[in-house]
C-alpha cells in the first residue's frame, strides 16, 4: 500500500511542471500548450480518483516529502474531506476552464497553476506550506480576475490584490506567532503541542491573525468586502471557481486550524461571531440588491458565513454540517453564476426570461429551492444538520446563531423568489426575455442534474459526509497518523538513512 | 310521542296567531288611549288581514319575492313552535334556546331576500338598516342569553321554566338576575322594531323601507309576521325571566303585561338615527348585561 | 552590536515614515529602498546572512527598480505631467512638478493615527509575549543536528530551503512564475485598446552606456558565483538570480532600445522550472519520496557536495534571473513584447 | 480590563538580548503600523502598494526575530565541523520565500496599477471604484459578453472576426 | 401494497395524466373521475380505521442521517384527506366544462391541483414530526405554485404568501429540532414524552413556535394579511380548492402537534404568572379575536372573492376554538365545521366564479340584479350564505351550535360572545354579498347574459344540496368525525342521525328542519291559495315616491351597504398590522442598503485595523496577561 502515498504529490507537482513548460510549448504551437494543460489536469483528476478509492478503503494517507520524517520535513495529509475537495476542484476547473481557446496562453497557465495550487491547499499538512499554496492560489486568482485586462477587470483585481495581500501578511504574522510558541510548522506537531502552548494570549492572537488571513478567500466578515465587486466584474467562470470551490478550500483550512491547533472554546467563539456577522451582512445586503449577480455574490458571503457557523460547533456534527453546506454550495453556486452571466441588468429587466429560456428558468427555480432549503432537496438536509448540531450545545451565542440561520432562510427566499417571480413575469410588449448561451446553459443543467442525483441518493451521501467528518474532527487520530511513533521520534535526535520512507500506518 | 309532536305542530301556530292578533289589537288600543281616542274594534286586525288578502291586484316582483314571503311565514311559525307553552313543550325539547335565537333570524333573512328582489333602493336601504339594528340589539341579547345559560346550567327552555317555577316568584329569572332582565327587556324591545328603534320602517325617510313594494297579500303576510313576532318575543321574555306559565291564565297575563309595557314605551319616544341605535345598544344594555353576566359568573 | 541594531531600527522607521509622508513618489521609492537596506542590516545582526543578502538584492535592489519604472509608467515620476496639474499650492509641488496628493481631511488622519498608536501598543505586547532570544527550536534543533549528516550542505539554511522544505521552495518559485505570468498577461495584454504610447526614455549619455556594458560581465560572474556556492556560503538561487537579472537590466536601463530576446528568456524560464520539478520527480521514479536529495553527499564544504541540491539552486538561479529580467523589461518598454 | 502595558514588560531585565529583542519588535511593529497607516490614509493606489510592501517587510523582520537565539552563531558551518550553538535556520528559510513572494506580488500589483492608469487615467481608489461600477453597469445593459468558445453559427463567427480584425491577433506577435 | 400506497400512486397517476392530457377537452372529466376513484379508495379505508389508534401504514420508508421517516394515515388524516379529495373533485368537475375551455392554461391548473392533492395526502399521512415538516413544506410550495398561475398581482400575492409560509416553516423547524434534542426519535409518542419533561420556559417556546408556525397558514391574527389576496387571485376552481381545504392543513398540523404531541393537559398548566390565562386560553383568545377581526374586515370588502376569503380566515377561528376545547362536543363541532365549511365555501366560491365567468367581474359595486338571469347560481349562493351564516336548515348551523354548546360547558362565556358577534357580522356581510350580486336592479350591460353552463351549475347545486342534506341529517357527517376523534384520542360523542341529545339542551335537526319545511308548506298554502292571483311586473315598475326615473339612471343601492355601521366601527380600521408590515419592509431595505455600502474593498484596511484592535483587546481580556 506504500505505493499510493507517493502519488499524493502528483496532483500538485504535475500541473506546476506543465505550467512551467506551457509558455515554451506555446512558442511552438499555441493550441498544443492549452491541450497540455488540460491533459495534465485530467491526469491529476485520474490520480485523485485512485487516491479516493484507496482512502475510502483504508483511511487517510500521509506522504513525507523529501524523505524527511514528519516533524522536520513537509508532509502531505489526505483524508476524505481533502480528497473530495480535490476532486471537486479539478472537476470544477475542467468544467469552468476560465480561459477560452483564443485567449493568451498565459490565462491557461494561470488556470493550470490554480489547479496545482488548489490541490496543494487541499492536501498539504504543513502550516507554512498551506500559506505558500494559499498565496499561489491568490496570485493566480488575481491574474484570472484581471482576465482580458480591461480597465474595470484590472481595477477589481488590484483592489482584490490589496485586500488579499494585507490578509496574507496577517496570516504570515499569525504563523510567526504559532512558530514562536510551538517551534514547529507541521500541523500534527502543532496539534500535539497546542493544548499547553497555544491556549494563551499568543495562541489566541495567532488564531485571530490566521482567521483574518485565510478569511480573505473564505469570504469571512471583515475581509470579504471584495466579493461583490470582483464577482460582478470577473467573467462568470472565474467567479464560479472562486465562489464555488476555492472559497471552500480556504474555509476547510480554517476548520483544520480550529480542530487541530485551537480546539479551545474561545477560538470557536470568535469563528462563530464572524460566521454570524457574515450571514447577517450577506443576507441583508442581498435583500435589496439591484442585479442578479450582486444578489448571488452577497448570497455566497452568507452561505460561507453558514459554513463558518457550522465549523465553529465542536465535534463531528459541526464538521459534518459544515461539509454538507460547503459541498452543496459548491454544487449550486457555479450553476447560479452560469445563469447570472446571461441574465445581467436590473432584476425587473429579466421579465420574460422564462418564456425565452424555459429550461434555464426551471433550473434557476430548482436551485433556488435547494439553496433556500426546501425538503427533500439536499439544501434542506445540510441546514437541518447545522440546526441539530448547533442545538446540541445551547449556549446563548449558539441560540442566536440558530435564530440568524433560520431568519436567513426567509431572507434568502425573499430575494431568490423576487428574482424567480421577475423571470416568470410578462416582458414589455416589444422586448423578449434575455437569451442564454448554450455552453452556460449546459453547465448549469449538468450541475442541476448533479443536485437531483444527490437528492435521490441523499441518505448515502449524508452517511459518507458523516464518515469523513468523523475522521476530520478526530485530533488524536490525525496526530497518530502523521507522527506514528511519536514517543520514540522525540528521543531519537538523528534520523538515519536518506531513502527512509514513512510507511502509511493502518489506523 | 311523535304523534303528540305532530299535533303540537298544528296547534302551536294557531294559538300563536290568535294571541298575536290580540296583542296587536292591544297595541293599537294602547296607542289610541295615549292619543286620547278609543282605538279600533275588537276584530280590526282580522279585518285588515282579510282585506289585504282579498285584493284583486296583487303585484309580485319575481319568484324570489314570493318565496321570500313563504320563507318569512315558515320561519316565524317554526320559531313559534319551539317556544314552550303551558302543557305543550314536547317540540321545545328537540331544540334549545340557541336554536330558537337562530330560528328567529330566519324570517329576518327571508324578509331581506324578498325586499332585495323588489329591486327598490328604499327597500334595500331599509333592509341594511334592519340588519344593522339587528347587529346592534343582538350583542346585549347574546350576553343575556349566555348569562341565562350559565346561570341555569342548561339551554333547554322547559328546564329553565322548571327551574324558575321551583321556588315561586323568588326563583324567577327577573328576581335572581335583575340586571339581565333589564338588559333583556331593552334588547327585546328593540327586536320588535318599534320606536325608538324603528329605523328600518322610517316612513319619513325611506318610504316605509322594506314595505315600500309590498302590497296586497304580501303586506298581509307582514301583518301576520308582526303578530307572530309580538307573540314570540313576548313569550320568550316570559319564559326567560318571568318563570313561564304555570297555567294558561298566568302565562297570558304575564305575556300581555310584558307587551303592554313595551308598547307603552314605543308611543312615547321619537326615532333614533342608525348609528345612535348602535352606540346606545352597545353601551347601556350591553354594560348592564355584562354586569349581570359578571354577577352570574361570580358564584 | 545592540547599538547598531537600535540605530538601524531608528533609521528604518524614519525611512518608513518618509515613505508615507513623501510628497514625491520617487522620494518615497528611495525611502523604501532605504528601509530595505536597514532591514538587511538588521537581518545580518540577527545572524541571518542569507536573508540579509536576499533582502538587499531583491528587496532594496529589484523592487526599487520595479517601483521606479512603474512610477515612470504611472506618470508619477519625471514626465512633466502637463494635463491635469492641479493648482500648485505649495512651492515644493511647483518645483517637483507633481500635483499634491489629495490627502484626507486633517481630523480623519488624526483619528486613525490615534487608533494606530493603540494598535501598535497592543501588537507590541502580543508579539513580545513570545520570549525573544529563546526560540523553542522544537524542529530547528533536530535540523541543525541532522542536516550535515542527512543533506551534507555547509549552509544549513540551504539544507532547509532545498532539502527539508524543498516543497516550499517549489511553491515559492511557482509564485514568482505566476506573478510574472499574470503581470505579462496584464501588461503584454490582449486588452491593450487605448493607444497611449508612452515616449521611450531618452537614451542615457555615453559614459553611462559604456559603464553599464562594463558592469555586465562582473555582475554575471558575481551572480553565477553566488548561485553555485549556495550550499556552502550564504546566498543561493534567489540572491544569485536577482543579481543575474540586474546584470541584464542595467545595460537596458542605460539604453532602453537595446536588444532583449524574450523567446530565449521564456525558454530558460520554462526549462529551469521544469528541471526543478523533474529532479523532484526523478527521486519519485526510483521509489523515494518527491524531492529527496539524489546522488552522494560528498565531503562537507567541498564544491561538489550535497548531491542534487546545487543543481536545484542552479535551476532556481536561472529561473529567477530570466523571470525578473523579463518582468523588468516588460515594465520598461510598453506593450511591445508579450 | 487590564492595562495593555503589562507591568513585568517594563521591569524586564534590560540585558543585552532583551534590549535587542525590544528593538526588533519595535521595528517590526513600527513597520506594520506605518504600512497600515499608509493603506488607511492614502487614496492613491500606488501609495497603498507601498504600504503593503512596508507591512510585508515588518512581518519578515518579526519572523526572523522569532528564530534568533542569544549568543548563537549563524547557521553556516564554517569549515570546522564542531557545530556550536546555532540560530534557528527554519524561519530564515521561510523569510527567503516570503521576500520573493512580496516581490512577485509587488510586480503584479504595479502591472495592474499601470493597466488601471492606462484605462482610467486615475489611481484614486474611490474614482476607480466608481468607474468599475459604471463599467459593470454598461456591461449589464449590453448583451451577454460574447465568448468565442460557445458554438456560434459560422456566419456570426465570421462577422465577429471582421469586427475584431483591427486588434492585432496576439499569436502573430509572439 | 396497502391502501395508502394505492392512494399515493393514484394521486401521482392523476398528476401524470394531467401533465400528459391536461390540455385536451376531456381532461376535466378524466380528472373528476380519477378523484372519484381516489374517493372510493378512501371509502374502502374507512372500516379499517374503526378502532381508536388504527392507522394504515404505507410501505414507503426512509432511513436518513439516523432518522426514520415513514407515512401512515390514521382517522384524523383520513378525515382531512376525504375533504381534500372531495374538494379537488368538485374543483375539477367545475372546470371540466366551458369554464376550463376559456382558461389561459388549463393544463397547468389541472397538474397543480393534482400536485397539491398529492402533497396534502403526504402531509396528512405523516407519522413523525420530520415527515410532518417535510409534508408541510411540500404543501406550502405546491400552493405557492398554484397561486402564481395568473402572474402580475397573483405573483406578488403568492410571493408575499411564501415569505410568510417560510417564516412559519422555520419556526416549526426550530420547534421540532428543540423537541428532537430532548426526544429519542421524531415519532409522536417519543416527542410527547420529551415535551412533558421539558422545562416550562422551553415548553412555552415550543408552543409559541408551533402555534405561530402553523398559525401562519391558518391566517391567525398577526399573520392574516397574506391569505385573502393570495386565495382570491387564484383562478376560480383552484381558488375553491384552496379556500375549502388548503388553509385547514394548518388546523390539521395544529391538532397533531398541540393535541397529540403536546397535549391539552400540558397546555392548560402552562400558566402565565400573574393573570389567570394559560397557554390554551391564549391560543383560543387568539383564534376568537382572529374570527371577529377577519369577519368585520370581510364586512367592509367590495370584492366578492376577497369578502369570501376573509370569511375563510374567520371560520378558521371557529374550528380552532372547537378543537382546543378538547371536550367530545367541542372537538366534534370543530372537525364537523371543517367539513361543513369546506362544502359551503366551495359552493360560494364556485358561484362567484360562475358570476365572473359570465359578467367578467367580481366587484360588488359593478354587479346587481343577476337573479333574473342566473337563478341557479343564485340558489347555490343562497344555500351557501345560509350555511356560512350558520342559520338552521344548513349544516353550518349544526357545527356552530356544537361549538357554542362546548364553549358554554367549558365555561368560556366571553369567547362564546365573540363567536356570536362573529355570526352576526357574517350574516350582515353575506347578505351584502348576495344582495349586491343577485338582488337589486340588473345593469344594462348584463341584460343579455345567460345562466352559467350545466357543467358549472351542477357541481354547485350538488354542493348546495349536500349542505342541506348534512344540515338536515348531521349524523352522516358525525360518523366521519368519529373516525377523526378516535384518532385524536378524545372520547366519542353520542350522536344520532338528527343531532345530539344532551342533558343541558339537545338539538334534533330532523325536527327543526321538519318543522321549517312544514311551516313553509303551511305558509305557501296560505300565501298561494288564500291570496289572489299575482302578476309579475318589470324591475323598473317600482315605487319611487313620485320621483321621475329614466332608464339610464341606475336606481340601485349597493355601494357602502352599511353606512351606519361604517360610521361607528370605521375608526377601528386603521390597519395597524398592514402599516407594521410595510415599515418592516422599509426597514430591511434601509439596512440592506447600508450593508451594501459597507462592502467596499477600498476601506478594508480600516476594517482590518478595527478587527485587529477589537480582536486583540478580546484576546487580552479573555486570555489574561501574557
Amino acid at each position: 500500500m506504500a505505493r499510493s502515498s507517493e502519488l499524493l504529490v502528483l496532483p500538485i507537482a504535475l500541473p506546476i511542471a506543465a505550467a512551467f513548460l506551457m509558455p515554451v510549448v506555446a512558442n511552438v504551437q499555441a493550441s498544443l500548450a492549452r491541450w497540455l494543460g488540460i491533459a495534465v489536469v485530467v491526469a491529476a483528476l485520474g490520480v485523485a480518483a485512485m487516491l479516493a478509492v484507496d482512502i475510502a478503503q483504508s483511511g487517510p494517507l500521509v506522504a513525507a516529502l523529501g524523505g524527511f520524517a514528519p516533524p522536520l520535513g513537509i508532509t502531505l495529509y489526505a483524508d476524505g474531506i481533502s480528497i473530495t475537495l480535490l476532486i471537486a476542484l479539478l472537476a470544477g476547473g475542467l468544467l469552468f476552464w476560465a480561459a477560452s481557446p483564443g485567449d493568451n496562453v498565459r490565462s491557461h497557465v494561470l488556470m493550470v497553476l490554480l489547479m496545482g495550487a488548489g490541490s496543494g491547499l487541499a492536501l498539504s499538512g504543513d502550516l507554512f506550506n498551506l500559506f505558500v499554496f494559499y498565496e499561489i492560489t491568490a496570485v493566480a486568482s488575481y491574474g484570472l480576475v484581471a482576465g482580458r485586462g480591461s480597465g474595470a477587470e484590472a481595477g477589481a483585481a488590484l483592489r482584490y490584490l490589496i485586500v488579499g495581500t494585507l490578509g496574507s501578511s496577517l496570516a504570515l504574522l499569525g504563523i510567526a506567532l504559532v512558530y514562536a510558541s510551538t517551534g514547529t510548522l507541521n500541523l500534527a506537531d502543532i496539534a500535539r503541542l497546542a493544548p499547553e502552548r497555544l491556549a494563551g494570549v499568543t495562541g489566541m492572537a495567532a488564531f485571530l491573525l490566521l482567521v483574518l488571513g485565510f478569511g480573505v478567500k473564505a469570504e469571512l466578515t471583515p475581509v470579504n468586502t471584495w466579493v461583490p465587486e470582483v464577482y460582478a466584474t470577473a467573467s462568470a467562470r472565474v467567479a464560479s471557481l472562486l465562489a464555488g470551490i476555492v472559497s471552500k478550500l480556504a474555509i476547510v483550512i480554517v476548520m483544520r486550524i480550529v480542530v487541530l491547533a485551537f480546539p479551545g472554546e474561545q477560538a470557536r467563539e470568535l469563528l462563530l461571531v464572524l460566521g454570524i456577522a457574515g450571514v447577517v451582512a450577506g443576507e441583508f445586503a442581498a435583500l435589496g440588491s439591484a442585479t442578479l449577480i450582486q444578489a448571488l455574490s452577497y448570497s455566497s458571503v452568507s452561505q460561507l458565513g453558514l459554513v463558518a457557523i457550522a465549523f465553529a460547533i465542536s465535534g463531528t456534527a459541526g464538521v459534518a454540517a459544515g461539509l454538507a453546506l460547503a459541498l452543496h454550495h459548491a454544487l449550486v453556486k457555479p450553476a447560479f453564476f452560469m445563469l447570472a452571466a446571461n441574465w445581467r441588468g436590473p432584476i425587473d429587466g429579466l421579465a420574460g426570461a422564462a418564456k425565452a429560456t424555459p429550461v434555464a428558468a426551471a433550473v434557476f427555480v430548482f436551485l433556488a429551492l435547494s439553496i433556500v432549503g426546501v425538503p427533500p432537496l439536499p439544501g434542506f438536509w445540510a441546514k437541518y444538520l447545522l440546526v441539530t448540531a448547533a442545538l446540541a450545545k445551547a449556549s446563548p451565542l449558539v441560540l442566536l446563531a440558530i435564530a440568524v440561520v433560520l431568519a436567513a432562510v426567509v431572507v434568502e427566499a425573499a430575494y431568490m423568489f423576487r428574482i424567480a417571480v421577475a423571470l416568470y413575469g410578462q416582458p414589455a410588449p416589444e422586448r423578449s426575455g434575455p437569451a442564454i448561451l448554450r455552453g452556460d446553459l449546459a453547465r448549469a443543467t449538468l450541475l442541476a442534474a448533479g443536485l437531483a442525483v444527490v437528492t435521490l441518493t441523499a441518505p448515502a451521501v449524508l452517511d459518507a459526509i458523516h464518515r469523513m467528518a468523523a475522521v476530520a474532527s478526530d485530533r488524536d487520530a490525525y496526530i497518530a497518523h502523521v507522527l506514528p511513533e511519536r514517543g520514540a521520534r522525540a528521543a531519537l535526535s538523528v534520523s538515519v538513512g536518506v531513502d527512509q520512507r514513512t510507511e502509511r500506518s493502518i489506523p | 310521542m311523535t304523534l303528540s309532536l305532530l299535533a303540537e305542530l298544528i296547534v302551536m301556530p294557531l294559538i300563536a296567531f290568535v294571541v298575536g292578533l290580540a296583542l296587536v289589537l292591544m297595541m293599537r288600543r294602547v296607542r289610541a288611549r295615549i292619543e286620547r281616542r278609543i282605538g279600533p274594534p275588537l276584530l280590526q286586525p282580522v279585518y285588515d288581514i282579510v282585506k289585504l288578502y282579498a285584493k284583486r291586484t296583487q303585484v309580485s316582483h319575481g319568484i324570489m319575492h314570493d318565496l321570500a314571503i313563504v320563507m318569512l311565514l315558515g320561519g316565524i311559525t317554526t320559531s313559534v313552535c319551539f317556544l314552550p307553552v303551558p302543557g305543550l313543550e314536547g317540540l321545545a325539547r328537540q331544540g334549545d334556546l340557541l336554536t330558537l335565537v337562530y330560528l328567529m333570524m330566519v324570517p329576518m333573512l327571508g324578509l331581506a331576500l324578498g325586499v332585495g328582489s323588489c329591486a327598490n333602493p328604499n327597500g334595500s336601504i331599509g333592509i341594511s338598516r334592519a340588519l344593522t339594528a339587528m347587529l346592534a340589539y343582538d350583542v346585549p341579547f347574546v350576553f343575556v342569553v349566555i348569562g341565562l345559560a350559565v346561570a341555569y346550567g342548561t339551554t333547554s327552555l322547559p328546564e329553565i321554566i322548571a327551574h324558575q317555577q321551583s321556588g315561586g316568584i323568588a326563583t324567577w329569572g327577573a328576581a335572581e338576575m335583575p340586571l339581565l332582565a333589564i338588559a333583556g327587556f331593552i334588547a327585546m324591545h328593540a327586536m320588535l322594531g318599534k320606536e325608538p328603534f324603528e329605523i328600518y320602517v322610517a316612513p319619513a325617510e325611506i318610504a316605509t323601507g322594506p314595505m315600500a313594494e309590498m302590497s296586497g297579500k304580501y303586506m298581509g303576510a307582514l301583518f301576520v309576521m308582526q303578530s307572530f313576532q309580538l307573540y314570540t318575543i313576548g313569550a320568550l321574555y316570559v319564559t326567560m325571566f318571568l318563570g313561564g306559565g304555570e297555567n294558561w291564565l298566568t302565562f297570558l297575563m304575564k305575556l300581555f303585561a310584558v307587551v303592554f309595557v313595551s308598547v307603552a314605551l314605543t308611543n312615547v319616544y321619537g326615532r333614533y338615527k342608525t348609528d345612535k341605535v348602535i352606540r346606545f345598544m352597545w353601551t347601556w344594555p350591553t354594560g348592564i348585561a355584562l354586569a349581570g353576566l359578571a354577577l352570574v359568573m361570580m358564584h | 552590536m545592540v547599538a547598531a541594531a537600535v540605530l538601524s531600527v531608528v533609521v528604518m522607521l524614519a525611512a518608513a515614515i518618509a515613505v508615507v509622508r513623501a510628497r514625491n513618489f520617487l522620494s518615497a521609492v528611495a525611502a523604501l529602498s532605504v528601509v530595505s537596506l536597514a532591514l538587511s542590516v538588521l537581518f545580518a545582526l540577527l545572524k541571518a546572512p542569507d536573508v540579509a543578502m536576499a533582502e538587499a538584492a531583491v528587496g532594496a535592489g529589484l523592487s526599487g527598480v520595479l517601483l521606479a519604472l512603474a512610477g515612470y509608467r504611472l506618470k508619477l515620476i519625471g514626465a512633466p505631467a502637463a494635463a491635469h496639474r492641479a493648482p500648485a499650492n505649495s512651492a515644493a509641488a511647483l518645483w517637483t512638478g507633481v500635483q499634491p496628493q489629495p490627502q484626507q481631511r486633517g481630523g480623519g488622519r488624526f483619528a486613525s493615527l490615534l487608533f494606530l498608536a493603540g494598535l501598535a501598543v497592543l501588537l507590541a505586547s502580543v508579539l513580545a509575549s513570545a520570549p525573544f532570544g529563546a526560540a523553542p527550536m522544537q524542529v530547528g534543533q533536530q535540523i541543525v543536528a541532522a542536516a550535515p549528516g542527512e543533506v551534507g550542505t555547509a549552509n544549513i539554511v540551504t539544507a532547509v530551503v532545498l532539502g527539508y522544505r524543498g516543497f516550499d521552495t517549489l511553491g515559492e518559485v511557482t509564485i514568482l512564475f505566476v506573478a510574472a505570468t499574470a503581470a505579462g498577461l496584464v501588461l503584454g495584454g490582449a486588452g491593450i485598446t487605448s493607444g497611449t504610447r508612452i515616449p521611450a526614455m531618452q537614451p542615457a549619455g555615453f559614459i553611462l552606456d559604456r559603464a553599464s556594458r562594463l558592469l555586465l560581465p562582473i555582475l554575471l560572474v558575481l551572480g553565477a558565483y553566488i548561485v553555485l556556492h549556495g550550499h556552502l556560503t550564504p546566498g543561493g538561487g534567489f540572491q544569485g538570480g536577482a543579481i543575474l537579472a540586474a546584470a541584464f537590466i542595467v545595460p537596458l536601463l542605460a539604453s532602453p532600445s537595446g536588444p532583449f530576446h524574450h523567446r530565449l528568456a521564456t525558454f530558460i524560464e520554462g526549462f529551469a522550472g521544469a528541471a526543478f520539478v523533474l529532479i523532484g520527480l526523478a527521486s519519485l521514479m526510483d521509489g523515494k519520496a518527491f524531492l529527496t536529495p539524489l546522488f552522494g553527499k560528498g565531503t562537507l564544504g567541498a564544491f561538489i557536495s550535497a548531491g542534487s541540491l546545487p543543481l536545484l539552486y542552479v535551476a532556481i538561479g536561472l529561473k529567477v534571473g530570466s523571470e525578473l529580467s523579463g518582468l523588468l523589461h516588460r515594465m520598461l518598454s510598453p506593450g511591445s513584447q508579450p | 480590563m487590564t492595562l495593555p502595558w503589562p507591568p513585568e514588560f517594563i521591569s524586564a531585565n534590560l540585558s543585552e538580548a532583551s534590549l535587542l529583542g525590544h528593538a526588533m519588535i519595535a521595528g517590526a511593529v513600527g513597520l506594520i503600523v506605518i504600512g497600515l497607516y499608509a493603506m488607511v490614509v492614502e487614496r492613491n493606489l500606488a501609495r497603498i502598494i507601498l504600504g503593503l510592501a512596508l507591512i510585508g517587510s515588518g512581518v519578515n523582520l518579526f519572523l526572523v526575530a522569532v528564530g534568533y537565539r542569544a549568543d548563537a552563531a549563524a547557521p553556516i558551518l564554517a569549515g570546522s565541523m564542531a557545530p556550536t550553538a546555532m540560530v534557528d535556520p527554519l524561519p530564515q528559510a521561510l523569510v527567503l520565500t516570503s521576500i520573493v513572494i512580496d516581490v512577485g506580488v509587488l510586480a503584479l500589483a504595479l502591472a495592474l496599477a499601470i493597466r488601471v492608469h492606462e484605462a482610467f487615467g486615475t489611481l484614486d481608489t474611490r474614482e476607480v471604484q466608481r468607474l468599475i461600477a459604471k463599467a459593470a453597469a454598461e456591461n449589464d445593459r449590453g448583451s451577454p459578453p460574447h465568448r468565442p468558445d460557445q458554438h456560434v453559427s459560422p456566419s456570426v463567427a465570421r462577422k465577429e472576426r471582421e469586427k475584431r480584425a483591427d486588434i492585432p491577433r496576439l499569436e502573430e506577435l509572439m | 401494497m396497502s391502501l395508502l400506497d394505492i392512494l399515493f400512486l393514484g394521486a401521482l397517476a392523476v398528476a401524470l395524466a394531467m401533465a400528459l392530457l391536461g390540455g385536451t377537452r376531456p381532461a376535466g372529466v378524466i380528472a373528476t373521475l380519477s378523484y372519484a376513484a381516489l374517493l372510493a379508495v378512501l371509502a374502502l379505508m374507512e372500516p379499517l380505521l374503526a378502532q381508536s389508534n388504527a392507522a394504515i401504514a404505507s410501505s414507503v420508508k426512509f432511513q436518513i442521517i439516523g432518522e426514520e421517516i415513514g407515512w401512515s394515515m390514521n382517522g384524523l388524516g383520513w378525515f382531512f384527506a376525504l375533504i381534500t379529495v372531495a374538494a379537488a373533485l368538485f374543483a375539477s368537475w367545475f372546470s371540466s366544462g366551458q369554464w376550463g375551455a376559456v382558461q389561459y392554461d388549463m393544463r397547468r391548473q389541472h397538474v397543480l391541483l393534482a400536485v397539491n392533492v398529492f402533497a396534502m395526502l403526504v402531509l396528512l399521512s405523516s407519522q413523525d414530526l420530520l415527515g410532518l415538516f417535510i409534508g408541510w413544506e411540500l404543501v406550502s410550495w405546491a400552493s405557492f405554485a398554484m397561486m402564481t398561475q395568473r402572474g402580475g398581482a397573483a405573483a406578488r400575492a403568492a410571493y408575499r404568501y411564501i415569505l410568510y409560509a417560510l417564516a412559519g416553516a422555520m419556526a416549526v423547524l426550530a420547534a421540532i429540532v428543540i423537541i428532537r434534542a430532548h426526544a429519542a426519535s421524531f415519532n409522536f409518542a417519543d416527542a410527547r414524552m420529551a415535551v412533558a419533561a421539558l422545562p416550562s420556559a422551553t415548553k412555552w417556546t415550543v408552543v409559541a413556535l408551533l402555534t405561530a408556525g402553523f398559525g401562519v397558514k391558518m391566517g391567525l391574527l398577526p399573520f392574516h394579511l397574506w391569505q385573502a389576496p393570495a386565495y382570491s387571485e387564484t383562478p376560480g376552481a383552484s381558488s375553491a380548492f384552496l379556500n375549502a381545504i388548503s388553509a385547514r392543513m394548518g388546523l390539521y398540523a395544529l391538532i397533531v402537534t398541540l393535541l397529540q404531541v403536546i397535549g391539552t393537559d400540558v397546555l392548560t398548566n402552562l400558566s402565565v404568572q400573574f393573570i389567570w390565562l394559560d397557554a390554551r386560553d391564549i391560543i383560543m383568545w387568539l383564534a376568537a379575536v382572529t374570527m371577529v377581526v377577519a369577519t368585520f374586515i370581510a364586512l367592509m370588502q367590495t370584492d366578492a372573492r376577497l369578502l369570501l376569503t376573509w370569511h375563510g380566515i374567520g371560520q378558521g377561528g371557529y374550528m380552532l376554538l372547537g378543537v382546543l376545547i378538547a371536550s367530545p362536543l367541542g372537538t366534534a363541532g370543530g372537525l364537523m365545521h371543517v367539513m361543513n365549511y369546506g362544502i359551503y365555501q366551495a359552493a360560494l366560491i364556485l358561484s362567484v366564479a360562475s358570476v365572473m365567468h359570465r359578467t367578467g367581474t367580481s366587484d360588488l359595486d359593478r354587479l346587481g340584479g343577476l337573479i333574473t338571469r342566473m337563478p341557479l347560481s343564485y340558489v347555490t349562493m343562497l344555500m351557501g350564505i345560509i350555511g356560512l351564516a350558520g342559520l338552521p336548515p344548513m349544516n353550518g348551523f349544526v357545527s356552530k351550535w356544537m361549538i357554542y354548546k362546548s364553549l358554554l360547558e367549558g365555561r368560556e362565556p366571553l369567547l362564546l360572545a365573540l363567536a356570536f358577534v362573529t355570526t352576526l357580522g357574517t350574516i350582515l356581510s353575506v347578505y351584502k354579498l348576495i344582495h349586491n350580486i343577485f338582488l337589486g336592479q340588473l345593469r344594462q350591460e348584463h341584460w343579455e347574459i345567460r345562466e352559467a353552463p350545466l357543467s358549472m351549475t351542477v357541481p354547485m347545486l350538488l354542493l348546495g344540496a349536500i349542505c342541506f342534506v348534512t344540515g338536515a341529517m348531521p349524523g352522516l357527517t358525525l360518523q366521519l368525525v368519529d373516525r377523526a376523534q378516535a384518532a385524536i384520542g378524545v372520547p366519542l360523542l353520542a350522536h344520532h342521525l338528527g343531532g345530539v341529545t344532551l342533558a343541558t339542551g339537545s338539538l334534533n335537526m330532523l325536527w327543526v328542519v321538519g318543522t321549517m319545511l312544514a311551516m313553509m308548506g303551511m305558509g305557501a298554502v296560505i300565501f298561494y291559495l288564500l291570496g289572489g292571483r299575482h302578476r309579475a311586473v318589470h324591475q323598473y315598475d317600482n315605487y319611487a315616491g313620485g320621483h321621475f326615473l329614466s332608464a339610464d339612471l341606475r336606481y340601485h343601492f349597493s355601494h357602502e351597504f352599511y353606512p351606519g355601521l361604517a360610521r361607528v366601527i370605521g375608526p377601528w380600521y386603521r390597519g395597524w398590522i398592514v402599516r407594521a408590515e410595510a415599515s418592516l419592509i422599509r426597514l430591511s431595505d434601509i439596512i440592506g442598503h447600508a450593508w451594501r455600502g459597507s462592502f467596499d474593498a477600498g476601506i478594508t484596511p480600516l476594517y482590518v485595523m478595527a478587527a485587529l484592535v477589537a480582536g486583540l483587546l478580546w484576546v487580552r481580556s479573555a486570555g489574561g496577561l501574557p
